[in-house]
């Protein structure tokens, strides 16, 4: 099993949702980050003080897949998160060793949706 | 309301025919009526309650519907319009509103008080009741903040995507050319005084048919001393055409002309703070009562009758949409209650004094109602994207409200009927008359305001633009427009 | 209070003993007192303040106390209060509870009013002092408003796990069966004039045995002509039995037969924004100067005692609660501090018109140190889930108040003591006696209320079902209830 | 303002002078001006409007501005300041502020008033008009509202870190030690009657010298039993030396002394909720017109004027920081405006009912435009950390406001002059002298309350220390002094 | 080491903090995360607009352990974070390949805790 | 590639970023979550409810990193983080597997910035 965790822009939540969905992915964890990369942010005037903001907000989105559909679920949010501008974000693909559904005590691959 | 200024001004313009009616006129200033205290109270704390609708009650209102990225645009936005447009009034906006004109009185007044001029703590105005004035400061002030929280209810119409640079630009010029002529409309007259000291000349005239031609010329330019729609017999207590038609459809002419916010229909544009627009609600509900029972002008059994109608009305139309809400959806919402009590504070707007408690109930069910399926069934139908229903609330609410105030202001309905002042009575009341006349000054601001807007809207597209690009829509109005957030929890 | 129409109404119910009295009538009517606009204008504005009481004053100081997913359905639990009971009060509740009853007048009013019947904007109602009168329409408003804030008190009692349904239901029941009659009970009476003509006539009667018997009799139906409490002598100058003791016991019958949240105890239930619950209590605060110097029901030295008091006892409250909780915990809270103050203003709000200053704060210092101890020990003991102690400050607060009411209104301690207007003057003041009744007063009011309300549950229990489900309740009254979220940041 | 009890005790301290010039006294008593309820009304809800400055208003409008770990902390130390300081007001604050003193009259009162001792309903106070009195509760209540705001302006300038028992402390003995006697030194006079009283006097003693030698001795002392500011002529109508100087430069001693926040400058301090901080401002702006208008002390056509000028003063100031912030950082944000706001509340405060519209529109232009200035560039020249601008709004926008009022309260200026209540009309005015005069009163405002301020936290600093742990500071007030977070999302 | 990852019911974050601290291990990480999976959303109506909430409020919990916690430690969430019903949550377990302490700059399984 | 996570102070995270930043990692996401572990947390009071606050508010950074730089990555943070007070938090080190940038398809090393 895999964890594809993808960093998108918030907006295109709904649409990676959709993508995931349409592959049979019925299962994702999501939390609002915040990122910092290439992407510049702002600068924000609060009466006399100014702060560069430069952390944006993202959404990461953490899905658990059986081997065999990573590169499926990749191609999907790759496709579903794509503007072309930049700050796109990123997936990263990292190995889960073990899984369990808490309801019900299935492991691995049967746990994960 | 002219107060004694105007009434002396009408008298010079009329030097002629006055020759024979003067007699009255020394007298008059010699007893010239002084402010009750109560009433000058009471209209110093109505026009505080008036600012507390727009800021923070509208502001709130409007602020928690739309997304956080966008609240302190929204906030800016009411927040500015207040600002820029009291300046206004102060400079020239009381005197083309509220004095006489030279050449389309009808329309609009002159500037013969542009900043103020004459006015001193010793001036008054009249009011609805003859030889009861208040102080003109006051009625300045009261009516200053009527004209800052019409423009104010339009940004919700295009909430979420007009630049800062534009609302700064169209307020003004809206104000100018639509408020201001409107308001002049429908509310400038020239005062009791001067319609009951002819009219009584007239009676005094006697058999002397000289005098009585004269004295009948002289009544005749006092009625005829006033604004369009109030020569038609419009009526409209506190504002109903003025302030909500009026504005309602200014929003509308915006959003379609704007177009709709990037995402519409697609991303959730969920209320970022239900518990704001609760306050903001509750908040208008409580300045309302400087809105309508202010507009009596006096501290009297009528300002108590208005407030009355004002909770009541208020009441039934939030209940109303509530009701329609949980038949409809199965699950009554308190954006769906607090949507129901504007509506029902915007249609009983220009009934407030007229009407009677129960005929009040009546129009908040039916505006709660009417407005409700609007808001929820119209609007997605037509699919333009009002962002905070300015139109469905305000504008149809005010329609609902103007008609319906034909109807419960008869004294067979339990209304109070219209005074006429020659006659020192309540006329006799012709329901139907009246709602066509009331009709009448509905279709009068919906074609001045709604063509009006459009040309403001173009003339301001072309000077600094009216929307927002994608992106700076996207990452917020409150960081583009504004170098700010709202929240840093 | 009544209006010159009770006296009227009065008149014909005793009809065989007035015959020799009537000669006053006449000249009543011919010189019936005006309003003062003075009056009219703070009676106005009172009621708009206490609208912003609860409205959203009460609602943000509760609302900021549940948790974030049940906010919007304590809102609109206090929103919807006040809707459905402005309704009712025009419809019947203002006669039931402020005109005369037919057969059970010493607990309950009739339907001579219903739909405001009679009532035009020239109607008076009278007030504490002879021959001063208000717009009957502004009385109306006024009491209105306290109809609509105490059910809406309760509401926190139950508050995150009541389903809305039953709160719509349980409302227009308990404000009709136990808060009308109270009210009538505790506030109904003939008015001053009533009295003092009646005394008249006994004086002028003189040694015509005839004539004074008759002017008696006249006499002991005026005084008759009052509501249970009002009767026995018992003094609430704002309503701390009839809106506090009224509400709190009621509430507290609520938490135990609606039994604890789920996770009571064991999970965290930290307010959701005590921000909000300090935006409450500041209204509260200022909202209820128009609750405790309004109900002078004139702009007098009176309502302006009745203010610095409502002012001192708030702030004394305030600071005996964050003193204690210092002592007790090592660092004092503003939600300590905050609920201190409401402690106050529930405590001196039956004192308001009578204590002196000095003695207000006393009452406050009192209410403080009290309900703090109640709300941070005793209920922990019992170990009853009344979510926003309803109980610990509204009817410990008010029982506290309605017996130091006995203390510091007397004379010999800086009170105004009671007047008596069959003799024109103050009346000599029994400590100890007037402790008595007015614990007579709280017992019928407890008994009352709490009963009732009992019996009311249990209706609406069976009718529409009280309690949410578990997943309901984990999920959060404002989805399950409303489909709606309070915040989306 | 004193009242018929002070004309009283100084007729006792003159008696031998007075032997001639008593015989109009017991007139006087015959005909004791009593309050027009009007007045009364407009006291009472001026009062409210300040008090709803204060909680939530000026709470929310700090409280917006900190990080959200210190929202309890500001909230509290600004409740906490209006609980402590009424309950000293009634029991010694009132009367050393406004009864005469003993030996130090020209700088602080006496304790006479103590506990309010006298006071009745029945009492009066007099206004700035002759023969117009208000219920002396009701002037003891509105002022009441100034001494709370006052020190609670003060916690901005050393918000987010200092103790909350350093605030406890530090409030009851600067209102007792700096703004009692400031309050005294400015505002405290014998009120009109004592000197129309005696100029009368001094008219009818004609050619008889010695009646005229004693009445003019009467004269004299009751032109000199006044505070100092107030015999050297400063104008000050509702406060802007009493309430904003006086304020300010305390914050900004405090701002000193207590050093700069960990982590300033290098760590965000961005405001956790604007919307917070709006609402504030927007509060603030409403009850200012209770705090304004209100000082008029009547409702009157100068109340009327003063509510203009405190609306339009405003809404010039808002406009100009927006636009000057526009101009040199290119983004106009809310922040920036309803600080403009503020500044130009501030500013109009001492001229309100002094100046013509016009010319507050002046002022609030200049208010703001420095007030950008100094906030943005000034302050951040010299690096000294006053958290939330209090020195550079109040204090510097009060500065602005008592030298422009001598300019704008020029009746060459559209402004309304000064009263010479011994030649019972305006005062022939000369405005660069008034203008000395102001700068002199701001000088010694800047002294006293400077040099005041420095020791008294010194005091505190010793007794029970100034600055929370550096720890503390991290985690947030809230926890640390309060145990309490303000927000559980 | 291994990471066990969590995503549980809120209300039961509680429990598993006991359930943990009672195996003996003191250190967890949680964040506020919104889940998507078998357990239906609702849907939200905002005067004339419907959304539907796909995504419900969890709970997700990092635990650090050394490789031999790791079903101790597994075992004990579930029995913790269990209710029955569906949303209940899954676990995943990763591989760790080194930990620091930052205040100690200790590493490995003596960073842990 | 190792994704380096670390949870600091909140207070830290501007010195982290710059540290970060100056070793030439431009890029990382940041979580705001709460932890438990050595550092006591503390009781709050609402009337007469006590609450024991064990959870205390700490930023998770997330840096994907070449394995070259993970050693220069975490001592920057460690250096950067550090107070020598109990509650400077951990950094765990873990394997990616694989990565991409959305906006270009990018994929691993040349995906990490
Ligand atoms: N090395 C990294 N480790 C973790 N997250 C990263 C890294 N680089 C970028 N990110 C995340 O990806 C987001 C987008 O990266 P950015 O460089 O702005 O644009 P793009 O991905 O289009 O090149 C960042 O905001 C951040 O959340
Ligand atoms: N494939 C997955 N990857 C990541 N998180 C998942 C996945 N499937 C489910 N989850 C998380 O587990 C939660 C519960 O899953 P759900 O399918 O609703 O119930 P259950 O675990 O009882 O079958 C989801 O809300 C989501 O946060
Ligand atoms: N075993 C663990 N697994 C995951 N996170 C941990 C673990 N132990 C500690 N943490 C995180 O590190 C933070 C600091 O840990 P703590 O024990 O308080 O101090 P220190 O790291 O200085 O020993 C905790 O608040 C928590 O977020």
């Amino acid at each position: 099993m895999k964890l594809v965790t993808a960093i998108i822009k918030p907006f295109k939540l709904e649409e990676v949702r959709q993508a995931l969905t349409d592959l049979g992915l019925q299962g994702m964890t999501v939390s609002e980050v915040k990122g910092y990369g290439r992407q510049k942010g702002h600068t924000e005037i609060y009466r006399g003080a100014e702060y560069a903001v430069n952390f944006l907000p993202k959404v990461k989105i953490e899905v658990a897949v059986s081997s065999g559909d990573v590169s499926r679920a990749v191609e999907a949010i790759v496709a579903a998160a794509k503007t072309g501008q930049i700050g796109d974000g990123k997936i990263f693909v990292t190995s889960i060793e073990h899984s369990v559904r808490i309801r019900t005590g299935e492991t691995d691959d049967t746990a994960l949706s | 309301m002219s107060d004694e200024r105007n009434t002396r001004r009408l008298t010079a313009a009329l030097a002629s025919a006055m020759v024979l009616a003067t007699a009255a006129l020394p007298a008059l200033a010699a007893d010239a009526p002084v402010p009750n205290k109560g009433d000058t109270s009471w209209m110093l704390i109505s026009s505080a309650l008036v600012l507390l609708m727009t800021v923070p009650g509208l502001a709130l209102f409007y602020g928690g519907l739309v997304r956080s990225k966008n609240m302190l645009s929204i906030l800016m936005q009411v927040f500015y319009t207040v600002c820029v447009v009291s300046v206004i009034w102060v400079v020239y906006g009381y005197s083309v509103t509220f004095s006489e004109g030279t050449g389309f009185n009808s329309i609009i007044g002159g500037f013969s008080k542009a900043f103020l001029k004459g006015v001193t703590v010793d001036s008054t105005a009249e009011t609805f009741t003859h030889k009861v004035v208040i102080p003109e400061y006051a009625y300045i002030a009261f009516q200053m903040t009527f004209a800052c929280i019409t423009p104010a209810l339009i940004v919700g119409a295009f909430a979420e995507r007009l630049k800062f640079s534009a609302v700064a630009l169209f307020v003004p010029l809206w104000v100018t050319f639509v408020y201001f002529p409107i308001a002049h409309m429908v509310w400038y007259w020239a005062g009791p005084d001067a319609i009951v000291t002819a009219a009584k000349a007239v009676v005094d005239a006697g058999a002397d048919v000289a005098k009585k031609t004269a004295a009948e010329a002289v009544l005749a330019a006092a009625n005829s001393n006033a604004g369009m729609a109030f020569q038609w017999g419009a009526i409209d207590f506190a504002g109903g055409t003025v302030v909500h038609i009026n504005a309602g459809i200014a929003g509308l002419m915006g959003a379609l002309m704007i177009g709709k916010r990037v995402g519409f229909g697609k991303e959730s544009m969920a209320p970022h703070s239900l518990t704001m627009t609760m306050i903001g609600a509750s908040l208008l509900w409580v300045g309302w009562f400087g809105f309508n029972a202010g507009s009596a002008l006096e501290a009297s059994g009528t300002a108590a009758l208005a407030m009355v109608n004002t909770f009541v009305a208020t009441a039934a139309a939030a209940l109303a949409w509530t009701l329609a809400e949980n038949v409809e959806k199965g699950r009554p919402s308190l954006l769906g209650m607090v949507s129901g009590a504007v509506a029902g504070l915007v249609a009983v707007t220009p009934a407030a004094g007229y009407a009677g408690p129960a005929g009040s109930i009546v129009i908040g069910l039916a505006a709660g109602f009417i407005c409700f399926v609007f808001c929820s069934t119209v609007k997605n139908k037509f699919g333009y994207d009002d962002s905070l229903d300015v139109f469905g609330v305000h504008c149809i609410g005010g329609i609902v409200g103007a008609i319906l105030t034909a109807v419960f202001a008869a004294p067979s309905l339990g209304g109070q009927g219209i005074f006429d002042y020659e006659a020192n009575k309540v006329a006799d009341y012709v329901l139907m008359k009246q709602v066509l006349i009331q009709c009448k000054a509905v279709a009068l601001t919906l074609l001045w305001s709604g063509i009006g807007s459009v040309i403001i809207y173009k003339v301001v597209d072309v000077i600094v633009g009216l929307r927002s690009t994608v992106d700076e829509e996207r990452e917020g109005l409150d960081i583009a427009d504004h170098g700010e957030r709202a929240y840093n929890y």
